[in-house]
């Protein structure tokens, strides 16, 4: 077990390694100046040539990504040509509004996802199977952004009963930073009032974010829990005489639970980097926004920096629910 | 088994039809996908302001209501939010096939191959696949469609780079199943060459996988694409793209809802309709997802 | 609880807070209100008004200028503020040539800006600048004995990211990239005329619908990014007040006159005729069509100038007398992509241009590529627009940045050169009676109306929201979204 | 009485292709201590006839027609749904065909054997005798004990996989015995097994029907097996049953032309190379099955009588139902 | 015909995602030797690597050591083309007749099929195919209506019946039947149990013969090996090993194998 986590950690090495190489050939595909717009409407030639100077851009492209390379393992990711500022600032000052919501999000998907999965598969054909199938089609194919538009304006626009946007109001002194996370920081900090604003202002954007992989994650958890009750160990069960709920609840959930797991994991990368479309629209200033920003005005440093904080938590979240998978898992963990 | 006299496909055929005509939804999606179709055909055509589809303005009637003679309103330009919209179906179903098209093919080769040779074209692709899956699909594209700049050729390209992995894993995966089949050994013993079994044995079993991602991954490709066009990166004017009128209306929200709210229900229901229809088809094409 | 903040809306975050480096409208705010220029500028029209200077005064000649700096300035720290600081100051910014420093180069030179006493600066400058007191306003003056103890290997730059070393009525309390910035009054703040804020916030929101939102629902005070669609619905909502007043702020459409079909000025002209500009500021909302390449209003502005509006018949008779007298033609036509006024104008001029019975290819662009378009004639679109603002409330800014031929290959003026203007032009420049100027740019305006370099748009009006709350605020028509909080109250 | 007795039990499934008559009155009776064999061909109904004996057969698309299946006096096609659940473990085991898929892999078999005592005790306390959780352990161990599983208590803590396919089909007959049942149906219990394995299980499963006292309906289609290990046989075809009674009397003396022609058709030490009789023409749609005896289209002696109604089960205690029974045995 | 020298199958372990398995010894050491005519059984449990021998056989698995000769040839020394042609000359029918007819396929199509890879050799056009495919069809029991059916259409022994055309169409000397009966019905197995006999007579056949149904091997054929994990533990003419068995495994094989007798 633990040699397995090692030799997967191992593995994320040449991952990374590849997807700096690729997002450097994107950034080099970039027929832009990135450096004219930084240095701003009114410089000239050798005020922009200066600024390239600066950031080593006049250096060729071998060189960049060397010096990117030797900074990286130095914990360096670069500076953002626009702002000056370090990528590495940015990211942790970014990313726990984006986790705070793909966590968010992601904890709404699976606690109503798997009991709506599990529900439709045991009364599979008929009412609550047909809702939860026409509902989950339905909220796949709604547009995140769009869905948040339609919240934005009911819940924000028309009743006034949520926030429009943004994380906290600024009025008010947000809590103690311990984790990043608002709500959390809120409880850690016993504020009670600061958490409900917290989660008032998290309410829509982890709404419009939910859908879809509470959606795929009822699905999943549907057809594999319609599998698992086909299983003849059911039947088994059943002739035996184990009461219905402590089959489906025990016997047949744990199962479909951990064919549904990787699902999540897969979900969770997804989220991390669609998080783009939502935060667009709530103002939230997470990641997606910065690499948004970031990919509009051609900074690919903090481009690559994004895809190579998106790409790691990805592989380690999977990394976690393969271990996870293992322990539900007997025969994986066996074998 | 049946001693029916019809041939073999014809009775599969009948009977999937049987499968899929019992589930309205299933019908339901088909009914909007083929709207959805005819509509990418002839919607330039029975537009009621065709001008404004090629980017004809009309700044004396700006804001405009719902009404008869603009069912949903006018924008920003005065032009007519139906006939635009009805015109956007055009080019989403075309970016949508765009995408979907290339990604099959280049996935489907890359797949079978990679599949049923293994080795290091296998290693290849797989971990130019892992490196896909650890870039979310979105970013890479925007990253993309930003180097190459706006447009619809653009832009499909932009998506299928991320799209072709996917069909590659699926087809991959299929490979390596079927290539342990018991009736590609028996080709194998009766000494048909690696490329009889491929081609003959192998590809024509997964076809139905195949067809049925196609058809799911229409519109997750419509919605990609209206995703770029939301970030702004997505095809030029005057084209009319759901994506981009929505992210264009957004900011006249709440007053002159209508200019964001229908781009966006034409999205919502083409791909729908899009899921719908796959889905039904999932339910009679593969076997392992039948109830 | 005593505390009085003022709460801002804008969608543009604050890139940097070193003065001599940061641009934009947002950086202008915070420097604007966290440091002090010697003069600034306030009311409408705009007018120099005393900040470090107390008083100055400028040799017959226009080269010399001499400034009083107020005793009662200090730093936050609490030092007082010297004339070394000011010196330092300039040379800083001179010696990064970053930021505003273009609006000093070639007038202001290194050594001569000079400390006379402790509160007394002399500049002597290398050519007489009759917008001098205009430009003052946006070099800002740092804390000389901070930014050494912080030098590090480029002149501070580094420390100025994330610290401050300013005089101004606020200091920075705290920082929250993307999101918020928020100012705080310190103790010995030492500017007259304040009102009672004790701190303000300048709040990210990037769409102005959201802005326009969070205004009507009182949970911000100024929002400085609304349209036109936002300021109607704004209308009669109670505890609201709009602020729409004219600007110096041009939007004009650029046209190749080197390179292509319009470097025929014939055909230049007959588009100019078909145009339909009336389209242009109905979609604009709030603003005024453009009258000659000066904004209305500005000192030597001729309102009287006969420009092209919309005329078919004499677009036609242009057209006729081109190369290309049927039309038949493509043209290519940019505009920085999701620059929602740009794509209107853009989809405005494809369908003027039918009538002539040219094809436009319109082609959204990130603005850095459109920079690197401007640098050759070749390159160089068929039709680019542009808005540029007026960084000082005089004719030179855009006279200079938009028509002098030493800008061709910058996106203000890419391509269009005339030895003539270009005299003018640096004519109006060193003259410093006014009466002379108005003539010199009246002349000017003539020659560049007579070749047609440019489809003269429209001034936006600014539009700003406030809630009625909001006490002292006086509108000047320089850079007035990088709001100047000293004065106001809530 | 009977322990079981299914009367006239007629079963139809839906399918795509039209309603199937599977079951077409199945008349069938088993006592304590009786083990009933139940053969034919795939699909002649043999496993949802056992399904029936503990109402298992999803309905739908099952659909009953008629008939009675009664279990110690009372008819389970009257009962409601949690009745016949009460009877599930406690009075009716079962034990399914592959040893592998019957247990669920997620689940130590301790668990899964514990679980099912506890379950049984709810509704039988004496198979507990009143003890809790702890009680439920030290059954389990004591039954896995009872199957041959070596090292019991250790092994409880195992998982399905660890096990090898006769260990895991001994954990299966454990289950399906901790309840204490006075009827066990087992489905074809050692067609997975190799066998020698077979025999082992075979072996077990005859000394547990004396030691608990059981009716035992076991379904194959190994002459072989039943020969070995019932006590009486029934012979199904197409959703029939067509000869029935103590093994040995049918099958050393068959009587219906099905019976014989299925013994032919297994080569046995004496049968000489050639001297196979296969069974022309294959098993009938049972959609639109033949008009009376089923077995007619297939059957050397079938007659227009044959054809036109189906043939009762008929005889005391070897029935046989053909018409032309008296001609076969002569 | 053919010759089986000291092969050995070892299979690698696999590497897991929490550990790797152990490589599996499939074969250890088999030695067989089958004449020409005659019927060949091999009797093992399941997993003993019957199987295995035959994929080794056909070369559709390299033997980790060994020598298997076929008719004088040594298969290892043969290009990849001539063993496509040799293949021709050794068939095998499977097991389960329900997963070795690809289901995209005509039966028409899946029994020309060989004839189609080996044109050249038999020198047949398109249409004398599809003649011998009903010749076959008909020499296996079924009629040429069934031409154009697809494998679904057909029950399990009709489908092994098809197996064998295909085996037979390209006139093999030798034909490897992998379990062929087990997955049918005794009345069936009876059928198909019949026609392989028949077909031997009339066509000269060879079979390597392998079930775990000894009642059924011992009706079939005339040498029996028994396999016990890789390892063949007795062989010999098929009465003298049913009637005397010499090892341990094999006499409670047979003690074990129900029959239908009473005493
Ligand atoms: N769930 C079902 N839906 C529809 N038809 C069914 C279903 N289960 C069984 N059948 C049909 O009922 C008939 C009898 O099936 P059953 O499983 O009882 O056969 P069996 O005798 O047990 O066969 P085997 O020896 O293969 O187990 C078959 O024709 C089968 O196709
Ligand atoms: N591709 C493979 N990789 C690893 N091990 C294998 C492979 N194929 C077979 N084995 C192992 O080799 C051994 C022999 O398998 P084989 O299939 O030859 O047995 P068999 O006698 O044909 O069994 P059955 O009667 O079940 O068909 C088994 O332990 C099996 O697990
Ligand atoms: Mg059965
Ligand atoms: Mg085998
Ligand atoms: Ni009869």
């Amino acid at each position: 077990m633990l040699r397995f986590v090692l030799r997967r950690l191992i593995l994320l090495v040449p991952v990374l390694f590849g997807l700096t190489v690729m997002m450097f050939i994107i950034a080099r595909l970039l027929p832009g100046d990135p450096v004219g717009l930084a240095a701003g409407p009114n410089a000239t030639a050798e005020e922009i040539a200066a600024y390239a100077r600066d950031f080593g851009l006049d250096q060729p492209v071998t060189v960049q990504y060397w010096r990117y390379l030797t900074g990286l393992l130095q914990g360096d990711l670069g500076v953002s040509i626009f702002s000056r500022r370090p990528v590495l600032d940015d990211l942790i000052a970014y990313l726990p509004a984006t986790l705070e919501l793909v966590f968010a999000a992601m904890a709404l998907a699976v606690v109503i996802g798997i009991p709506c999965g599990l529900a439709a598969a045991v009364w599979r054909n008929r009412w609550p199977d047909y809702a939860s199938r026409v509902s989950a089609l339905a909220a796949i194919s709604m547009p995140r952004f769009f869905l948040g538009l339609l919240l934005q304006l009911t819940f924000a626009m028309w009743l006034f009963w949520l926030p429009l946007g943004g994380r906290f109001p600024i009025i008010l002194e947000p809590p103690p930073t311990v984790t990043g996370f608002l709500t959390l920081d809120a409880l850690f900090a016993g504020d009670w009032q600061a958490f409900v604003t917290a989660c008032r202002h998290l309410a829509l954007p982890a709404i419009a974010m939910c859908l879809s992989p509470l959606a795929t994650i009822m699905r999943m958890m549907r057809a594999s829990t319609i599998e698992v009750l086909q299983q003849d160990y059911v039947m088994t069960a059943r002739a035996l005489g184990l009461s219905p709920r402590l089959i489906v609840f025990k016997y047949v959930a744990k199962n479909a639970v951990s064919a549904t797991l990787t699902v999540i994991g897969l979900y969770f990368g997804w989220l991390l980097g669609g998080t783009v479309l939502v935060e667009t629209v709530f103002d939230w200033p997470g990641l997606g926004l910065y690499a948004t920003q970031a990919i509009v005005s051609q900074d690919f440093m903090p481009v690559i920096g994004v895809a190579l904080v998106i790409g790691l938590l990805f592989m380690l979240v999977n990394l976690l629910v393969d271990v996870l998978y293992g322990v539900i898992n007997p025969k994986v963990r066996y074998a | 088994m049946t001693e029916m006299t019809e041939s073999a496909r014809a009775y599969a055929f009948r009977r999937g039809w049987f499968r899929f005509r019992q589930s309205s939804l299933s019908m339901l999606g088909a009914v909007l996908v083929l709207a959805i179709l005819v509509l990418a055909v002839i919607g330039p055509w029975i537009a009621p302001y065709p001008e404004h589809i090629v980017g004809g303005v009309d700044t004396a009637n700006r804001f405009q209501s719902p009404s008869l003679a603009h069912p949903f309103g006018t924008n920003e330009l005065g032009q007519d939010v139906f006939s635009l919209v009805l015109a956007g179906t055009r080019i989403s179903v075309l970016a949508g096939l765009g995408v979907v098209l290339i990604g099959t093919i280049v996935g489907t080769l890359a797949g079978a191959l990679a599949g049923f040779f293994g080795g290091w074209a296998d290693e290849v692709l797989m971990r130019l696949a892992d490196l896909k899956l650890t870039v979310p699909g979105l970013i890479l594209a925007m990253a993309v469609a930003a180097a190459l700049g706006p447009g619809l050729m653009n832009m499909i390209i932009a998506i299928a780079l991320s799209w072709w992995p996917g069909y590659a894993r699926l087809v991959r995966g299929e490979v390596i199943a079927r290539k342990e089949e018991v009736y590609v050994t028996a080709a194998r013993a009766i000494g048909a060459s690696p490329s009889r079994v491929l081609f003959r044995h192998v590809l024509p079993n997964i076809v139905s996988p195949i067809v049925v991602k196609m058809s799911l991954d229409m519109g997750f490709a419509i919605l990609t694409v209206a995703s770029l066009g939301f970030i702004g990166i997505g095809v030029r004017p005057p084209t009319p793209e759901w994506g981009t009128l929505l992210s264009v209306s957004r900011s006249y929200m709440p007053d002159f809802w209508w200019t964001a709210v229908f781009p966006g229900l034409a999205m919502f229901v083409a791909i729908f309709g899009f899921n719908l229809l796959g889905d039904g088809l999932r339910d009679v094409l593969d076997p392992r997802a039948r109830r | 609880q005593g505390r009085k903040i003022l709460v801002i809306a804008a969608g543009q975050d604050i890139p940097n807070f070193d003065p001599h480096v940061a641009t934009g409208y947002s950086a202008s705010f915070f420097m604007r209100n966290v440091y002090d220029p010697l003069v600034r500028v306030a009311n409408n029209p705009p007018e120099p008004v005393p900040a470090l200077a107390e008083s100055w005064e400028s040799s017959a000649d226009g080269l010399t200028w001499t400034f009083k700096l107020n005793p009662a300035a200090k730093f936050h720290n609490g030092d007082a503020v010297t004339a070394d600081d000011v010196v330092y100051s300039f040379e800083r910014a001179l010696r990064l040539a970053k930021g505003n420093s273009w609006m000093i180069r070639g007038i202001v030179q290194p050594g001569k800006v000079s400390a006379v006493d402790a509160a007394t600066v002399q500049f002597d400058l290398a050519a007489p600048f009759a917008a001098f007191l205009a430009v003052l306003p946006w070099i800002f003056v740092v804390q000389k004995s901070q930014i050494e103890a912080n030098l590090g290997a480029d002149d501070g730059q580094a420390w100025l990211l994330a610290n401050t070393a300013g005089s101004g009525p606020f200091a920075l309390k705290r920082a929250q990239a993307g999101t918020l910035y928020e100012l705080e009054r310190p103790a010995g703040a030492w500017q007259s005329g304040a009102g009672n804020l004790t701190g303000v916030i300048w709040q990210i929101i990037r769409e102005t619908a959201s802005q326009r939102l969070a205004l009507q629902r009182g949970e911000v005070h100024i929002a400085v990014d609304l349209t036109s669609e936002d300021m109607d619905s704004l209308k009669d909502r109670p505890g609201v007040v709009r602020v729409i007043e004219p600007e110096y702020r041009t939007f004009s459409i650029k046209m190749n006159t080197e390179h292509g079909p319009l470097a025929d000025v014939e055909l230049r002209k007959a588009i100019s005729y078909a145009t339909n500009y009336q389209a242009i500021a109905d979609a604009a909302g709030y603003a005024d069509l453009m009258t000659g390449p000066l904004p209305n209003g500005i000192m030597g502005h001729n309102p009287a100038l006969e420009v092209y509006r919309l005329n078919l018949e004499k677009a036609k008779e242009h057209l006729a007398k081109s190369a290309h007298p049927d039309g038949g033609i493509t043209l290519k036509m940019v505009h920085v992509n999701g620059l929602e006024q740009q794509r209107r104008w853009a989809l405005i001029m494809l369908d003027s241009l039918k009538a002539l019975n040219i094809t436009l290819e319109i082609q959204p662009m990130l603005w850095p590529d459109m920079v690197a378009a401007c640098q050759k004639p070749e390159t160089f679109p068929d039709l680019f627009p542009v808005y540029q603002t007026a960084n000082y409330g005089d004719p030179d800014n855009i006279a200079f940045a938009a028509y002098h031929s030493s800008r061709n290959g910058g996106w203000q003026n890419a391509v269009y050169n005339n030895p003539e203007v270009d005299a003018l032009i640096e004519a109006g420049r060193t003259e410093i009676d006014e009466a002379k100027r108005v003539e010199i740019y009246g002349k000017m305006q003539e020659l560049i109306v007579a070749d047609a370099p440019d489809l003269f748009g429209v001034l936006e009006r600014r539009k700003l929201g406030m809630r009625a709350e909001v006490q002292g605020f006086v509108f000047a028509p320089v850079a007035s979204n990088a709001i100047e909080c000293n004065g106001l109250s809530v | 009485m009977a322990l079981l007795e299914i009367r006239n039990l007629h079963l139809a499934m839906r399918s795509f292709d039209g309603e199937a008559h599977v079951l077409n009155g199945i008349e069938l009776a088993v006592e304590r201590r009786q083990v009933w064999g139940l053969v034919g061909e795939t699909g002649c109904g043999k496993s949802l006839t056992g399904l029936s004996c503990s109402r298992l057969v999803p309905t739908p698309p099952g659909r009953y027609l008629q008939g009675e299946i009664r279990f110690d006096g009372q008819d389970l096609l009257a009962m409601p749904d949690a009745q016949v659940a009460a009877l599930r473990g406690t009075r009716i085991g079962m034990i399914f065909q592959d040893p592998t898929t019957n247990l669920n892999p997620a689940f130590r078999i301790g668990t899964q054997l514990v679980d099912v005592a506890l379950a049984a005790a709810r509704r039988k306390p004496e198979v507990l005798g009143g003890g809790g959780r702890q009680a439920a352990e030290r059954l389990a161990v004591q039954m896995l004990d009872k199957v041959g599983i070596p090292n019991a208590a250790e092994r409880m803590g195992d998982y399905p996989h660890q096990f090898s396919g006769g260990m895991r089909q001994r954990v299966l007959i454990a289950m399906a015995l901790i309840g204490r049942p006075d009827l066990l149906i087992a489905d074809e219990p050692t067609t997975a097994l190799d066998v020698s394995v077979q025999a082992q299980i075979l072996r077990l499963m005859r000394s547990m029907v004396d030691e608990f006292d059981m009716g035992v309906v076991m379904i194959t289609h190994n002459l072989g097996v039943v020969a070995q290990s019932c006590t009486h046989v029934a012979v199904m075809y197409a959703g029939n049953i067509v000869e029935s009674g103590p093994v040995r009397d049918v099958l050393m003396a068959p009587r219906h032309p099905y019976t014989r022609a299925l013994m032919q058709a297994i080569p046995t030490r004496d049968t000489p190379r050639g001297g196979l009789q296969g069974l022309a023409g294959s098993v009938p749609n049972l959609i639109t099955p033949p008009p009376g005896c089923r077995f007619a289209p297939r059957c050397a002696l079938a007659t227009d009588t044959c054809r036109a109604a189906t043939p009762p089960l008929t005889g005391a205690s070897h029935r046989v139902a053909c018409i032309h029974a008296e001609t076969v045995d002569a | 015909m053919l010759e089986i020298e000291n092969v050995t199958k070892v299979y690698p372990g696999r590497k897991g995602m929490f550990g790797s398995s152990a490589p599996v010894t499939a074969l250890s050491d088999v030695s067989l030797s089958i004449r020409p005519g005659e019927s060949f059984g091999l009797v093992g449990e399941s997993g003993s690597g019957k199987t295995t021998l035959t994929r080794c056989i056909l070369r559709l698995e390299e033997p980790t050591s060994g020598r298997i000769r076929f008719d004088g040839q040594d298969f290892a020394t043969l290009s990849p083309a001539a063993l496509r042609a040799m293949r021709a000359r050794i068939q095998i029918v499977f097991q389960d007749p329900f997963a070795s007819l690809n289901p995209r396929m005509s039966v028409h199509d899946i029994v020309t099929e060989p004839m189609v890879i080996h044109a050249a050799a038999l020198g047949l056009g398109p249409r004398q195919r599809t003649e011998r495919a009903a010749e076959l069809l008909d020499l296996v029991g079924l009629g040429p209506q069934h031409l154009h059916r697809y494998p679904h259409e057909f029950s399990g022994g009709q489908r092994q019946r098809i197996c064998v055309a295909r085996a037979l169409a390209c006139k093999p000397d030798m034909v490897l039947l992998d379990e062929p009966t087990s997955a049918l019905d005794v009345s069936v197995q009876a059928q198909v149990l019949n026609l392989l006999g028949d077909l031997q007579t009339r066509l000269g056949l060879t079979y390597l013969f392998i079930s775990h149904d000894l009642g059924v091997i011992r009706y079939v054929c005339d040498r029996t090996a028994l396999i016990y994990r890789g390892k063949i533990v007795e062989q010999g003419d098929t009465q003298a090993v049913f009637d005397a068995p010499q090892s341990d495994y094999a006499r409670t094989l047979i003690a074990a194998m129900p029959e239908v007798a009473f005493d």
